[in-house]
Order: C-alpha cells, then structure tokens, then sequence
C-alpha cells in the first residue's frame, strides 16, 4: 500500500518535474517581454474588436492605451466606466469621454427631395447600387437616396428609417463607430461629438438654380447665416462651412434660414443650453 | 487488416468529430481557410500519433504494473502537455519562421479534448502497442476530414442569408449533425 | 401617348429605369422548378402504378407538408413567400419519392418539415442550402425510423419469385441478383420513385434535353461507376456488375434528380466532374462494404458536403491569366 | 530564482496529486474491484442460471469460466468471446453446456450498435432465442422465417448485420472452445 | 491556393524582416478557445516576416501567408515526420525480439530527430531567403 | 467588461447571461455525448459542478504563487486531480452511473469550461467569488444538459428520467440518440436560445425607435408644411 | 463557311429583321443641339465659344485639352445659347454647349482640305483623325488618334475591323457595309497605314451573310485583307472575344489590345476615318439605328450630333402604347433613359424603344447557384460570386475572384433564371475595388 503511495507521489512529482523544466527551459529561450497592464486594460475593454477605436482590435488598443499612444478616452464603445477602469490600471485622471453620434446631415426625404418624373427604379433596394443607375432616382445628386444601406452597415440597430424615407440615429445606440459613414455613398453621414448642436443639414453643391428644381429643403446657398455667424460659418460652393471651435450659439440667427436646412438639432435641449447661461434664444 | 479496420472505424465510421464529439472546439471555430484546416489536422495528427505511443508505454510499461492505473488521467494530460511543449521546442529549433508561422496550432492541441480522448479510448479498448498507433493516425485522420469539409462549407456559410440567431456555433451544429447523418452511409464497414 | 413634333423640355417620361442588360433568358426560377416537377410525373405514375394508387396521398402530404413549412418560417421570418416558385413542393415530391411504398403519413410530414426547416430554410432559404433538402429528410427519417423506411411492399405485377425486398438488399443480405429487366421497367421492391428507371430516365433526358439538367453530373456517375464498379467487380466477381448497380436502388433517380439539383452541386464544369465521379466512388464502397444495402443518398449528401470546396478549385481559369503566368 | 520556483510549483503540485489520488484509491480500489468481481459473476451466473460457483480457466487466449451449481458439480461453461459488430466490438458471455453442444443463454455485455435498432439484441425476444440453441455444426441466421431447425436464429428487421454479428461471434467461440477441448486444456 | 492573412502591429522591422505582433487573426474568431490560446506561454502572438515596405515599430499592418507555403511547411513539419515515425515503427517491430515496444519507439522517435536534423541544416543554408515568410502587404490596413 | 459586480450576480450570471452552453460554446463534447438522456445529463453536470467548484476554489487559493510560466500546467494537473477523484468515486460508488458516462468522465478535464473559468475568473478573483462563480457555471451547465437531456429522451424514448411520458403510439425518433440528433438538437436549442436574446434586445430597441419616431414625426410635419410653401 | 468561335457567350434572338433592309436616312436638323463637352472617354474639352456666338456646322466649339481627348464640333448653324450641365444619355448632367439653329444650308459646312489617301503620311493620318473629333463607335468612345499612335515598345501586325455587331436590334454596322463597302475598306487601309500594319481582317458575324458575300467580293484582290465569318453570338464583338476569336491571342487582365498586337476598330470608325482624309469632314454626325417593338416606325439614321432623342423619336413616329423602356445604346449594354431631354453623341449606335414582351423585367430570386452565368461568362468569371461578394462589402475577396476584369457585357444577367442584377452588383462592386485600390497606392 505504502509503495504505491510513494511511487504515485514519485512518479507525478516526477512527471510534474520533468514538464517544468521543460516549461521553464522554454521560458528561459522564448522570453518575450510584455507589459503586464496591457493585459489587464485588454481585460476591461468590451472585447468587440468593432474598430471603433481606429485600431485594430481592442487588443491593440490596449497596447497603444498602455505605450501612451492612444487616449483613454479612445474607446467609444465602453462609455465612461471602461474609461474610469483604465485610468485606474494606469495610475491616471479620468478623462471625460465624449460620446460620438452619428448625424444624418440630409432633410431630403421622400416629401422634400424631388424624385425623377415618371420613372420606376427596378432594381435592388440599395443607396450604393442605385448610385449607378442614373444616380439614383432622386434628382438632387448630394442627398440621401433613402435605401438603407447605413441601416443595414449598423451593428448596433441604431439607425431605423423613418416613414419620411429618411434614416434617423437612435442615439442610446449608437456608438459612433463610423460603419454607417463608410456605408453611405453619398457621405451624408458624419460623426460628431454628441455636445455638437448645429449642423447643416444639405450637401448639396450645385447653385441656387438647380438646388431649388431638385429638392424644397436643399440649401440654396444665400450665406444669410454665414453673413450673420462672426465668421464661425463660411460659404463653399454654395454650402454653408461650420467652425465649431469658433461656435456660439447664442449668436447664431437660425431661424433666418428659408429651408431649414442649417438648424439645431435637439431644439429643446439648445434651448436649455442656453437658458443655463441666461441667454434668451429663439427656437424654430 | 484488424489495423485497417480500425484506421476506418477511427477516420470514417466513428469518425472522431461526428460521433465521439471529440475536438468540436475546433470544429466549431475552425476558419473558412482550408489550409489552415489541413494545416491544423496534419499537426494533430502528428501528435495524437506521438499521444498514442507515449500513452501506450506509460500505460503498459509503468502505470499497470505498478497498479497506478488511477492516476492515468493526470500523467496522461501531463505527458500530453509535455509532448506538445516538446513539439513547440523543435520546431523552434528547426526554424524560428517556421515555428512562428505554425506555432499558434499546437497550444489549441494541448486542450484539445480528442487527444486526450484518444489515449483514454485506446488503453480502455486494452489496443496493442500498433493498434493505439494506428488507432491514433485514423483519428487524426477523421479529424482532419471533418475540418476540411467544415472549413469549405463555411465559405459557403458566409455569403449565405443565415436567420441572425442561427449565426456561428448553432448552423454549425446543425451542419455537423447532417454531416453525420450523411456519415451515418459508412456505418457497419467494420 | 399622343406623339408631339415640338420640343418640351422635361417632357413626362415613364419608363423603367434599370441597368443593362435589358433583355433576359426565358427560364426563370419557378419555370425551371415546374419543369422538373413535370419531368417527375412518369416516375409518378410509375410509383401509382406498381405500388397501387393509395401512394398518391404519401405524395400529397409530402408536398403539403414541405409547402406549409417554407411558408410558415416564411411567415415568421417576415420573408417575402415564395411557395408558388415550386421549390419547396418539388422538395416535397422528391422526398415522397424516395421513401418506401405505404410509409406512414405522419412520419412523412416530419420528414418534410425536416427537409424544408433543417435541410433549408435554416441556411436561409432557397438558394443558401448545402445539402440537398429532400436527401436530408430522407436521411433523417432513415435515422429516426429505421424499420418503417426499409420496410418494402411487393410490386402489383409481382411474379411469384419476386420478393418484397429491394434488389440490393437481396443482393446483400442474400447474395441473389436481380435480373435487369425488371429493374429497368420498374417491377421490384424499391422507393416509390426509382423502381422504375425507364421512367426516371424519360425524366431525365428531358430535362438534360432542355438543358436544365447539366449532362455532365449524370454521365461522370454513370462513367464512375463503370469505372470503380467494374474495378471492384473485376477483383471479385462475387461482387455486382456495373449494370446492375446503375439499374438497382435509385442510382438513376439520385443522377437525374438528387445529384444535378442547382443549389447542392458544383457550379463550375470540371467540379461537376469531380462530384460525379466522387459520388459514384463513395456508393460503391458503401454498397460493397457498408452495412446497409443502399447509399446513393449518404454518398450524394456526403459529396454536397465537398461541394464548396470543389467550386473553390474548380474555379475557371480567368480569361487570359493563364498566359501572363506562362509570360513571368 | 525564478526557474526554481518554476519547477517547484509544479513539482509540488505533482506530489500533492499524486499523493491525495494515491490516498483515494486506497479507498476506492477494493470497492472498485468488488463492483467489477460482482459484474462478472452477475454474467456468468446469469448465463448459467443454477450456476453457483465458478473457476476460471487460464492460458486460454481469451476468458473461460467453468461453472458449478449447488452441488459442485459442473454444469458448463461460461466464455467472454468479442468480435466486429455493426458500428463497434460486441463483447458476448455465452454459456455452453458440459459436452459444448448445446448454448444456455448469452448475455450482451458490450456494444455500441445503433441504439434501438441495433440494440435489439439485448432485448429479450432476440436473446431468448439463443437458449437452448445446438450450436452445431454452426448457428445459421434466418429472415423473414420462423426457425425451423434446433440451429436457427430469427434475425431482426432492420438490423441483419446486428443479428448476424452476434451469430458470427457465437459460433467462432463455441468453435475456439471446442478446439480447446480438443486439445484437453478444459481439464 | 488562397492567401491567409492577418493583421498586426510591428514590433521591430530590421533589414526587410520584421516582427508582428498578432493582434486579429481571421483564424482563431470563433474559436472559443482563443482565451488561452498563446505559443510558449507568452501572452501575444508573433510572426516574422518579410517586410518590403521597411515599416516602422507601432505601424499597423496586414501581413498575407501563401496558403500553399503553408501547407508545404505543415508538411515538411508533421507530415513526412509522421511517415517516418510510422515507418519507424513498423519496422521496429519487425525486427527487434524482446520490449518491441520500447525498442521500435526509440527506433521511430531516433528516424524523426535524424530527419528533423536535416531538414534544420537545410534550412540554416537557407535561412535568410527562406521563402515561406509572410509578407506584409498592406500597411495601416483597414479596420473591420 | 469587467464591472464590480455583488455576489448574487457573481452567481446568477452563470445560470443564463454567461450560460457555458448556450453563451459561451465551451464543453460541447460531453454536452452532445451525455445527453442521450436526462439523468446521464443532470450526472454529468453535477460531476462537472463538483470538479469546476474546487478547482476554481483552489486555484483561487494559490493563484498569487503559480508562475504565469506553468500556470495552464498546473490547472490541468489539478483540474485532473479532482476529475480522477470524482471518476474513482463514481467507479467505487455509482457503478451504472459510470458505466453509462462511460469515457467522458476523464473527459472532464479537457472541457474547456473549467479551464476557460480557471484561466478567466479564478485566476483573477478572491476565492468566494470564484466559488460563487463556479457553481453558478455549474447551474447554467446542469440546465442546459437536463433541458437537452430531456428534449433527447422525450423524443428519443418516450421516455424522461425513465419514467414514460409519450403514448405507446408514439413512435420514438432514434435520430434524437444518435450523434446527429445531438447534433442538430443542441444547433437548434442554441438558435432558439439567441432568437431569445434578440427578441429581447429588439423589443428595447423598438420601444426607443417609437420613441424617437413621435417626436421625429412633429419635427418632420411642421417643417414640411412650413416649407413646401416656400 | 466555318465560323470561328470563343468559349461562353450566349445568343439572344435578334431582332434585326426590324431595320435591317432599311437604308440610310438623313434625319432633318432639328430645332436645336446640345453638345457635351465630353462625348469620349478621357478628359473633357474646353469650350471656344461664348454665349450669343454664332456657329456654322463643323466650326470647332471645344477643343482637346491633353493626350486622351477629342474636339467637338458642332453639327448646325445656330447660335450659342448657354453653356452649362444638362442631362446625358448616361444618365449624369454634363457640361455641355446648347445651340439654337439658325441655318440648315448644308454647303456653308466647314471642311479640312482633303488629302489624297495613297500620299497621306500616317503623322498625317492621325493628325487629321485628332482634329476631326473622331471617337471609337463601338460605345466606349475612346479618341481615335490615341489608339492610332500605340507606344514605341508595342509592335502591332493585326488591324480587325469590328463588324460583328453582337447586340441584338443594331443594324448599323451592317448598312454601312452594304451601303459603302469602299469608303470602309479604304478606311481600313488608312488606318492600316497609320499604324503601319500589313494585315487587316474584318469580321463579320454568319448571320450576315450579305455583307460577308459583299465584302469578301471586294477585297478578294487586295493584298493583306480578308474577310473572316464568326458565329453569331454575343459579345462576339468585345474587343478581346474578338481578337481572340480572330487570332487565337488572348488579352491578359488589365492588358490591352494592342499588348498582343492588335488594334480594333469600328466599321463606323472607319468610315469616318476616310470621310476626314478624303473628304476633309468632321465627325458631327452619329449614324444610329432607331429600333424596338415599341417605336412605330424603326428607321437607320444619320443625325446630327446633339439633336435630342425625343426629336430623333418624334421623327421615327413616337412610341406605342405599350412602350416600357427607352435605351441609349444596344440592349444588352445601354443605358436606360429617364428623361428624352438628352442629346445624341458621337457613340451613340441605337435607339431602342422596348415593350413590356420585348425585356421581360421578372422578379428577382436568390442565387440557385445552377452555373449558368459561369458557362456563359466569355472572361471564365464566377459572376455569382462577385455580385455577392459585392452584396456583402467583402470587396477584396471581389477584387481576388477578379472583379476587375470584367467588362459588364450583361451575358450573365441575360442568362440568369433568378434574374439576379448582377451586372448592376459587379459594377458596384468594380467601382469600389478601383477606389481601394487606388487609395492604397496613394499610400
């Protein structure tokens, strides 16, 4: 009894023995070096390898978080806990993250934009397919094509079309991943930090003339808004450019534009906004 | 012919995959690259043949005759691991590019449960010495065939309009189970 | 519309507006699942007529079944129904006529619900699916009721030395071959829709003839099993001729029908080749060394599993790559 | 340092292992080989109903057991004998009277054929058949017939090469038990 | 034969060689066991290979493998090693009387390390236009 | 994400969110082999359980002096330990139990559930979480084994834990204890278990797109009328 | 007469006993044109006139700006009315000059000096073709001059001339060589000379039996021309289906014709060509077939370059009732219209006016993957899997199954039983690889 007990102990020990010299035989040759807090920012990080980020993986991330090329704030996914998490693994100040939202920059919808008299698209339901038919069935050659392709590229479910055959961005969902922008064959899409209030709602280039016979919210390029904006807006080909670092709302006569086409996009919100800082603002 | 008949029992009829439910792990995250595929089941089969023999001396030559037949799943796994670590080692000392190019297969073998299951299996079934050996290469063999045919049909997979909840692991499942039932043909060839 | 001579810009237009090509081939879809399943009415009448006309109702569950299937998960799926395309019915009539002569109605339904859910729709519906449907059906009943589904019934014009049982189970079980002739006509034990080969073959070289069917699958099986037949019968002549394993069981049914489905069989010309060959191959091992008596379905399901992987290199040779590599 | 922490972490590890599993087994291994003694004589005696007592037969090739009822005397024999089946080895115990002429019973102790189609031959229908079975010159397998002769086994639908299996590996251990007997190492 | 890729980080590039850092391989994603799934217990999974671009650490690259290099190299490292074992083997048991099975183990495991070793001497002469390196061939590659 | 988390989540995640069947797709080998009925399934599980709790324990408990070198080594030397205790316990007590699990005992070692646990929880957390994690694994193990378990047994035989539950007239599918049936049961259960997750999740998403749809709507009208005048 | 062959293609019914036996009209000058500045590929021209100038037909308007470019002309008298974007027969508004005609004396026409075509240098061959705006008829409306003027380092010894005409309706073709065989041939020879090449082939399509008598006639004493009979089936007339039907070379991706010693050309081309040397003319006319079920009287004619097609329709009777579809171009490769509003170019081969019978639209059904389009693919492509690939954003498995090569010949969705769009999918799909590719050589 006693000598299987011992040759148990001896041949396991023995077995055990041998495979850790080996391990750390290997070890010893294999070395390769890695910062242990890579592994546990990696470990906090949601894990979709979506590329939110900009990288490669979240991985990667985590590598370039650690190395100090990367912000902590980077992953726009996580939200603000994984960015408290790595502050904490790396020893640093929390950042504030700010959210990225997509914005669908194109009032153009199926009561607005004038579609092509008389005809019947055939073919597949798709923005990036109709584009080369003709340009799609619409007549405005900037504007939203209402397939759906940016529904389809979000793997979040934050974009749903709405009864205007306009999309529109659920904004708890989205994480501003930027799929739904490389989708879009017209780049109406565009990602801005979620605080960004006033956007211009056109993309549309053409001169007045023909912005007018293709769309009834187009911009048609007058530049009252740039004309009244001290500069933080611009005209370019016909299209009003915003400046958000030189942005003041509270100076900003929106409700001068005819179409709607430059305006706030949480009124109410705006309106709040400025409220706080005891600035009475006209809201449309 | 006893060794060809347990070769195809291994490979085909009770092929390791489709009806052991061994090494579905990789099974079911096997890429749709078929070199990989082979690539990956040459070097089980490597060393699961390896498996047989170590197991089969260990078995035979030292945990019978000393009754330590109790400790034959701890000295299996460990042996095992030790084996595949020595693989690893030559590899390396083959070819540092080499090592570095196959090297991600061989740390999945080590947890590989058809490894295991096939020294279990072949000291259960009391094989002989040639007979684990064989048993080994046909499992091997099974192995690779079920991960070559998955790893075409996943190609497939892709462009298909699969329903969402069915994505990844279950339409393999699914595939799986007609793959047997199409394997269920080779039945009684032993 | 009334033709003006003046010019009026933005004159009213319409017109469809698609890309080219603006004409289109004359087969679509559900002409093309029609025509087979009317290539398929001489086995039919064959099946009524040697295994009696009680046979239909197998066929009409199948077919319903396998139709209300596609159309509920249809349904569910919020997917546009498609029952009219006639897919899903010929699935169904393919499966009734794989299954032996009085099997249950119950078990027939599953076996539809089966081969439409499992065997398709589930990989997305037309079009999507690996396995041939109706073979997946029918493997699955084989698995789930192995004594109902090789439980044969002797043919109406059954001479006295005729068994119930399937020339190829007599041939395994028993060593006793069956002559040619009656397994040409039909007057043997078998599945409802292969005893007959003439019939199957009138099919079948109809739709080779309309060229839905792609000759190359049916004639590599017929030459593969020439080829490794004839070579397992030459080692031992204990073993069947190549004529009799093309006229037994449902090789010829499983070529015309099973093998050259569409969506389950190679796309390109050389795969189709390979598959023909490989399927014949399988099914002579599996009749010769296997267990059961027949695997036309487990060989055809097996090779559908390979069939991915030929098309990936079977691939054509684009168009003029062949002589810059000869030129590098 | 660092190496020798390496190997003594696993070492250590490997020593508890063995050690824990060795105290274990000290316990387990005496009911384990009761349960495993109780098996075998379950089938011997279940193939051997008024069996009581047996002896097994060594240097045979594969195992033999002489069994004895009540009174010590011999009443046959009981021999393990495996083959192919229809997916895997079917392992048999079949009881044979004294003179090897006529079968007692069989009992299936292995298989993995087709569960409810192949594995029939455990059921009764098909086992009973085997009782009272002359084993010579050789069992033959019936289908479709009710048997007529003292050798003949009904086969069961939809699983011939089961039936057929258990017949082969019947008939090649009466035939392996006989050449024993013939070469006199039964005594 | 088609071309495997992955994608990674440099690590280091010297002289048209560099290292990679796996960070994405389309082969282990629905692997569930990529959990612990690292080459000699290191925590990260590297490649070394060919780099014409001559990148710079921290560039984010997609490296291509031949699938057919690949499956040569498989075979050059398990498959005719298997022949040989079994060969090995078959013959040993052949041929020696007693402990068959130590013997023709030895004898099989000695045929693989005598082949293995010319297969490293080969390689050596060749080591430094070997042609199974991985190529980079796509720096910053795009996201997924 | 690793989130703190109160120690009935630690537990309860196991059972569904984290289920080591349906969510995690690890152990499916002796998921698929076992579950030929229910009882072999609910045995199997709790083995499982049992090897999964002290070995997560264990680990816990000396996690800070393993070296990252051999630390997959010695989980596997100790998740085989208890799996060999567990097997000899079975042999010596249970002997029909052991003899229906057959090989897939030993097997236990390989499921990729207790290492997968071992390497992703166990080795991080204190051991009352491990444990509570483990058997919370354990649970989400057991119910998807007996739910399988049971759907095979059903159809299969007729039968659950042995006693008849389908008509005689029922004729009894042996697909369902083939190889196959486990195959495309658990490719089925696994697909329901997703279209349940989605369902879920759609149903919220839904509920928010209303929400954004009414107040989308008023923007869109007023404009609209507004404008088209222009 | 064995016809020649290549492997694929298929053979959609004709149509071409419409127009075939009708000669030549000459389509009156409309109200007013609409020149695109860019009827060729390449880059546009530039405009040489102003707003309220006054043309006279033939006169310059805008000339070519670099190497691959053409020169338009304006094909009336008139007056500059506007120049700005109008909607093209693509599809997309392009910069064009609009002229209101004023005059219609035909002998105020501006000319070059003709040259004699036995002395014309070949500097002075292409020089002539460069001025006088002459593009490639085929459709893809390359410069002319440019395909005349190959690279020092590419040896050319094969001229074809394309008289195939593969798609279905288009008589064109086939009356210029029933109408003018020697202006054809004496175009082939001038181009023949430009290129300095001693063979010149023109294939034609069996089922023009005609014009193969008429030709082979014609050139039966002409040193190094022949006449070659190919099978009727489209794209016969691609141009690498052609040269390989014709010399058995194959074009390799991303090569061109004259990478294997060939240079096509159109029938038209080559009658344009001796009408700019021996007659000194301009290309400000398109000779186009107006064709179809649903025009009421299908006519060949030759119009002024930028009359409307409503115009050229009007003439031709207007469309029935039951009309669905107007295409630019033949019907396995043109353009469908929206709007009539758009201008004749200097490509434009046909008019087809279609009925609801003639294009069958039937609903589109997943891919049955039955290999049709496979077999008919002239390029051995797998265009199933490239529409998917496509489908599914996975553009760089598009780009290695070999999306670039293809040349949208529509033989795949023709044949298609699902009627999958899958010449649509294949463009969007080229499109993209392009882009990728090109910003990864930007990188």
């Amino acid at each position: 009894m006693d000598i299987t007990l011992i040759i148990a102990i001896a041949t396991m020990g023995g077995l055990g023995f041998i495979f850790a010299g080996a391990l750390a035989f290997a070890d010893k040759k294999l070395r390769v070096e890695e910062n242990p807090k890579i592994a546990e920012v990696n470990d906090v990080l949601p894990n979709a390898n979506c590329g939110a980020c900009g990288n490669a993986g979240c991985y990667d991330f985590a590598v370039k978080v650690v190395n100090g090329e990367a912000k902590i704030s980077g992953c726009p996914v996580g939200g603000q806990e994984v960015v408290d998490e790595i502050a904490k693994i790396l020893g640093m100040e929390s950042a504030q993250s700010v959210k990225l939202v997509a914005r669908i920059l194109c009032n153009g919808g199926n009561l607005e934009a004038i579609k092509k008299e008389g005809i019947e698209y055939l073919g597949p339901q798709s923005c990036a397919v109709k584009t080369i038919v003709a340009g799609g069935d619409k007549m405005c050659l900037y504007g939203c094509l209402g397939g759906g392709d940016c529904v389809g590229a979000c793997q979040f479910g934050a974009i749903f079309m709405n009864e205007n055959g306009l999309p529109t961005v659920v904004e708890e969902l989205c994480t501003g991943c930027g799929q739904c922008v490389d989708a879009c064959p017209r780049g109406v899409i565009e990602i801005h930090p979620e605080d960004r209030e006033l956007f211009v709602f056109c993309k549309n280039h053409d001169d007045p003339k023909r912005s007018k016979e293709v769309c009834n919210v187009a911009c048609f390029g007058c530049g009252i808004c740039a004309r009244k904006s001290d500069g933080s807006i611009e005209m370019r080909d016909y299209l009003p450019e915003i400046d958000y670092t030189k942005l003041d709302l509270s100076k900003i006569p929106i409700d001068k534009c005819k179409t709607g086409a430059i305006r706030l996009i949480h009124p109410e919100r705006a309106a709040e906004l400025l409220k706080e800082e005891n600035i009475e603002v006209k809201v449309n | 012919m006893e060794l060809f008949l347990i070769f195809i029992s291994a490979a085909l009829v009770n092929n390791f995959v489709l009806s052991y439910f061994l090494g579905i792990c990789p099974f079911i995250g096997v890429s749709n690259k078929l070199s990989s595929a082979i690539s990956m089941g040459m070097a089980t089969t490597f060393v699961m043949a390896l498996t047989a023999i170590v197991s089969w001396l260990l078995y035979n030559l030292i945990l019978i005759p000393y009754h330590l037949d109790f400790l034959q799943i701890p000295s299996f796994i460990l042996v095992i691991a030790a084996l595949v670590q020595f693989v690893e080692m030559v590899i390396k000392k083959v070819s540092q590019p080499l090592y570095r190019a196959l090297g991600i297969f061989l740390p999945l073998i080590t947890t590989n449960c058809a490894i295991l299951g096939l020294a279990l299996l072949a000291s259960m079934r009391s094989y002989n010495f040639m007979e684990s050996v064989i048993f080994g290469v046909g499992a091997g063999a099974g192995f690779t065939l079920a991960l070559i045919i998955m790893a075409g049909i996943r190609e497939e997979l892709d462009l298909a309009d699969v329903p969402k909840p069915f994505q990844g692991a279950p339409i393999t499942l699914i595939v799986a189970g007609i793959l047997a039932l199409a394997f269920m043909g080779f039945a009684g060839m032993i | 519309m009334e033709t003006t001579t003046t010019i009026e810009p933005k004159q009213k237009v319409y017109f469809d507006l698609t890309t080219s090509p603006h004409l289109h081939s004359k087969w679509t879809t559900s002409k093309v699942m029609w025509f087979v399943v009317a290539a398929l009415v001489p086995s039919i009448a064959a099946a009524l007529t040697f295994f009696g006309w009680t046979q239909i109702f197998i066929i009409i569950t199948a077919v319903v079944f396998a139709v209300g299937t596609e159309v509920s998960i249809q349904v569910i799926r919020k997917k546009q129904i498609t029952w009219f395309d006639g897919s899903a019915a010929l699935t169904g009539l393919l499966l009734a006529l794989t299954l032996p002569p009085n099997f249950s109605l119950s078990a027939t339904a599953i076996g539809s619900v089966v081969a439409i859910g499992l065997g398709k729709q589930i990989f997305g519906g037309l079009g999507y699916n690996i396995f041939n449907p109706a073979l997946v059906g029918r493997a699955f009943l084989q698995a789930a009721f192995p004594v109902q589904i090789t439980t044969w019934l002797k043919p109406n014009f059954a001479v006295d030395s005729v068994t119930s049982a399937t020339p190829l189970a007599a041939f395994k079980f028993d060593k006793i071959f069956t002559d040619t002739v009656p397994m040409a006509i039909g007057n043997v034990g078998g599945s409802l829709g292969e005893t007959s080969a003439i019939a199957v073959l009138i099919g079948g070289i109809l739709l080779i003839a309309v060229g839905i069917v792609n000759w190359r699958i049916p004639l590599s099986m017929i030459l593969g099993m020439f080829l490794f037949g004839g070579m397992f019968w030459l080692i031992n002549p204990q073993n069947p001729t190549p004529i009799f394993h093309i006229f037994a069981g449902s090789f010829l049914f499983g070529a015309m029908f099973m093998a050259t489905d569409w969506v389950t069989s190679p796309i390109t010309n050389k795969g189709m080749w390979v598959f023909g060959l490989g399927i014949s191959l399988v099914l002579v091992v599996i009749r010769i060394y296997g267990g059961l008596p027949e695997g036309v379905m487990y060989s055809i399901l097996f090779m559908n599993g390979f069939v991915p992987l030929i098309n990936r290199y079977t691939r054509p040779t684009i168009f003029g790559a062949v002589k810059e590599e000869k030129k590098k | 340092m660092k190496v020798t922490h390496i190997i003594a972490t696993l070492t250590l590890i490997g020593i508890i292992a063995g050690g824990s599993l060795s105290l274990v087994n000290n316990w387990a291994a005496p009911k384990i080989a009761l349960n495993q003694k109780a098996e075998t004589e379950r089938a011997i005696f279940l193939v051997h109903l008024d069996g009581k007592r047996y002896e097994e037969i060594k240097n045979t090739g594969f195992e033999v057991y002489k069994v004895f009822n009540q009174a010590d005397s011999s009443v046959g024999y009981s021999l393990v004998y495996a083959g192919n089946g229809f997916q895997g080895k079917i392992k048999i115990m079949i009881g044979l009277t004294e003179d090897l002429n006529k079968i007692t019973s069989i009992e299936i102790l292995e298989q993995s054929e087709t569960p409810g189609l192949g594995t029939k031959i455990l059921e009764a229908p098909y086992k009973n058949q085997y009782k009272e079975l002359t084993p010579t010159p050789s069992i033959k397998l019936v289908k479709g017939v009710e048997p007529s002769n003292p050798n003949e086994v009904k086969a069961i639908t939809g699983a011939t090469i089961s039936s057929r299996s258990v017949v082969a590996i019947v008939n090649e251990g009466v035939k392996r038990l006989k050449e024993l007997q013939i070469k006199g190492a039964l005594k | 034969m088609e071309e495997l890729t992955e994608e990674g980080v440099v690590k280091e590039s010297k002289n048209g060689i560099a290292t990679i850092v796996i960070s994405n391989s389309d082969q282990c994603d629905e692997c569930s066991a990529k959990l612990y799934c690292k080459p000699g217990n290191s925590s990260e999974r590297s490649l070394i290979v060919k780099d014409p671009f001559g990148t710079t650490a921290g560039d984010r690259v997609m490296v291509s493998i031949n699938g057919s290099r690949i499956l040569g190299i498989s075979f050059l490292i398990y498959g005719i090693p298997l022949v040989f074992l079994l060969a090995g083997l078959i013959i040993g048991m052949n041929i020696f009387q007693s402990n068959k099975e130590i013997f023709s183990t030895l004898f099989g495991v000695g045929l693989v390390l005598i082949y293995i070793l010319i297969i490293r001497f080969m390689l050596k002469k060749r080591e430094n236009h070997i042609t199974a390196y991985p190529q980079i061939v796509l720096v910053n590659a795009p996201k997924h | 994400m690793k989130k703190r988390v109160t120690l009935l989540k630690e537990f309860t995640k196991g059972l569904w969110e984290i289920n080591p069947t349906f969510k995690q797709i690890l152990g499916m080998c002796p998921t698929l082999a076992v579950t030929v009925s229910a009882i072999n399934g609910i045995a199997m599980a709790l083995a499982t359980t049992f090897v999964l709790f002290f070995s997560s324990l264990l680990i816990s408990l000396i996690r800070k002096w393993i070296p990252n070198q051999v630390r997959i080594a010695s989980y596997i030397v100790i998740i085989a330990t208890f799996v060999t205790i567990v097997d000899l316990v079975m042999k010596a007590q249970f002997v029909e139990l052991s003899k229906a699990l057959g090989p897939f005992i030993p097997l236990i070692v390989v499921n990729c559930i207790i290492l997968g646990r071992a390497e992703a929880f166990a080795s991080k957390n204190n051991p009352l979480r491990s444990m509570l994690d483990a058997l919370g694994n354990g649970a989400g193990f057991l119910i998807s084994l007996f739910v399988l378990g049971s759907i095979r047994e059903i159809i299969g035989s007729r039968t659950i834990l042995g006693y008849q539950v389908m008509p005689n007239g029922f004729e009894p599918w042996l697909i369902m204890i083939l190889p196959a049936g486990a195959f495309l049961t658990l490719g089925l259960l696994m697909g329901l278990a997703n279209l349940y997750t989605e369902r879920k999740k759609n149903l919220e998403r839904e509920a928010l797109i209303a929400q954004y749809k009414r107040v989308g709507r008023e923007e869109i009208t007023d404009e609209v009328l507004k404008e088209a005048g222009v | 007469m064995s016809s020649k062959t290549f492997h694929g293609g298929v053979h959609p019914k004709e149509y071409k006993e419409l127009t075939e036996n009708l000669a030549f009209e000459k389509f009156p000058f409309p109200e007013m044109v609409i020149l695109p500045l860019s009827q060729h590929l390449g880059k546009e021209a530039s405009p040489q006139v102003k707003k309220g100038d006054d043309v006279k037909p033939g006169q310059l308007v805008a000339k070519a700006e670099g190497f691959i470019s053409a020169p338009v002309h304006t094909s009336v008298a008139g007056k500059v009315m506007s120049l700005g974007k109008e909607q093209t027969s693509s599809g997309f508004p392009k910069d064009s000059i609009v002229i209101k005609t004023t005059g219609t004396v035909e002998s105020e026409k501006f000319l070059f000096p003709p040259l004699n075509p036995e002395t014309a240098t070949p500097d002075e061959i292409r020089e002539r073709v460069a001025l006088a705006g002459i593009v490639g008829q085929g459709g893809a409306a390359f410069p002319t001059s440019v395909k005349l003027t190959p690279p020092k380092d590419k040896v050319i010894d094969v001229v074809i001339l394309n008289g195939c005409e593969c798609e279905p309706y288009l008589t064109r073709d086939y009356r210029f060589m029933i109408e003018r065989p020697d202006d054809l041939i004496s175009g082939l020879k001038l181009i023949m000379k430009a290129l300095n090449v001693n063979r010149g082939v023109i294939g034609i399509e069996d089922n023009k039996p005609e014009a193969i008598e008429l030709l082979s006639s014609k050139v039966k004493f002409e040193h190094g021309l022949e006449v070659t009979a190919l099978k009727t089936k489209y794209p016969q007339g691609a141009e690498k289906m052609l040269i390989k039907t014709v010399t058995g070379r194959e074009v390799p991706p991303g090569k061109l014709p004259m990478d294997v010693g060939a240079v096509i050309q159109n029938i038209g081309t080559a009658i344009a060509i001796h009408d700019a040397i021996v007659k000194g003319e301009v290309l400000i006319s398109a000779a186009l077939t107006v064709s179809g079920k649903g025009i009421k009287n299908p006519k060949n004619l030759i119009v002024p370059v930028g009359t409307t097609i409503q115009n050229v329709i009007d003439y031709c009777g207007g469309v029935t009732d039951d009309a669905v579809k107007i295409i630019v171009g033949g019907p396995m490769m043109g353009v469908a219209q929206f709007d009539l509003h758009v201008p004749v170019m200097k490509a434009t081969s046909g008019i087809l006016v279609l009925t609801k019978d003639e294009v069958a639209e039937n609903p589109e059904t997943p891919c049955l993957r039955c290999g049709q389009c496979i077999g008919a693919c002239p390029l051995n492509l797998m265009p199933t899997k490239l529409a998917r690939y496509s489908q599914l954003n996975r553009f760089e498995d598009a780009e290695g199954a070999g999306i670039t090569v293809c040349m949208e010949c529509g033989t795949c969705a023709y044949t298609c039983p699902a009627n999958i769009p899958l010449v649509q999918w294949i463009r969007l799909g080229k499109q993209k690889v392009l882009q990728i590719k090109r910003d990864r050589d930007v990188k």
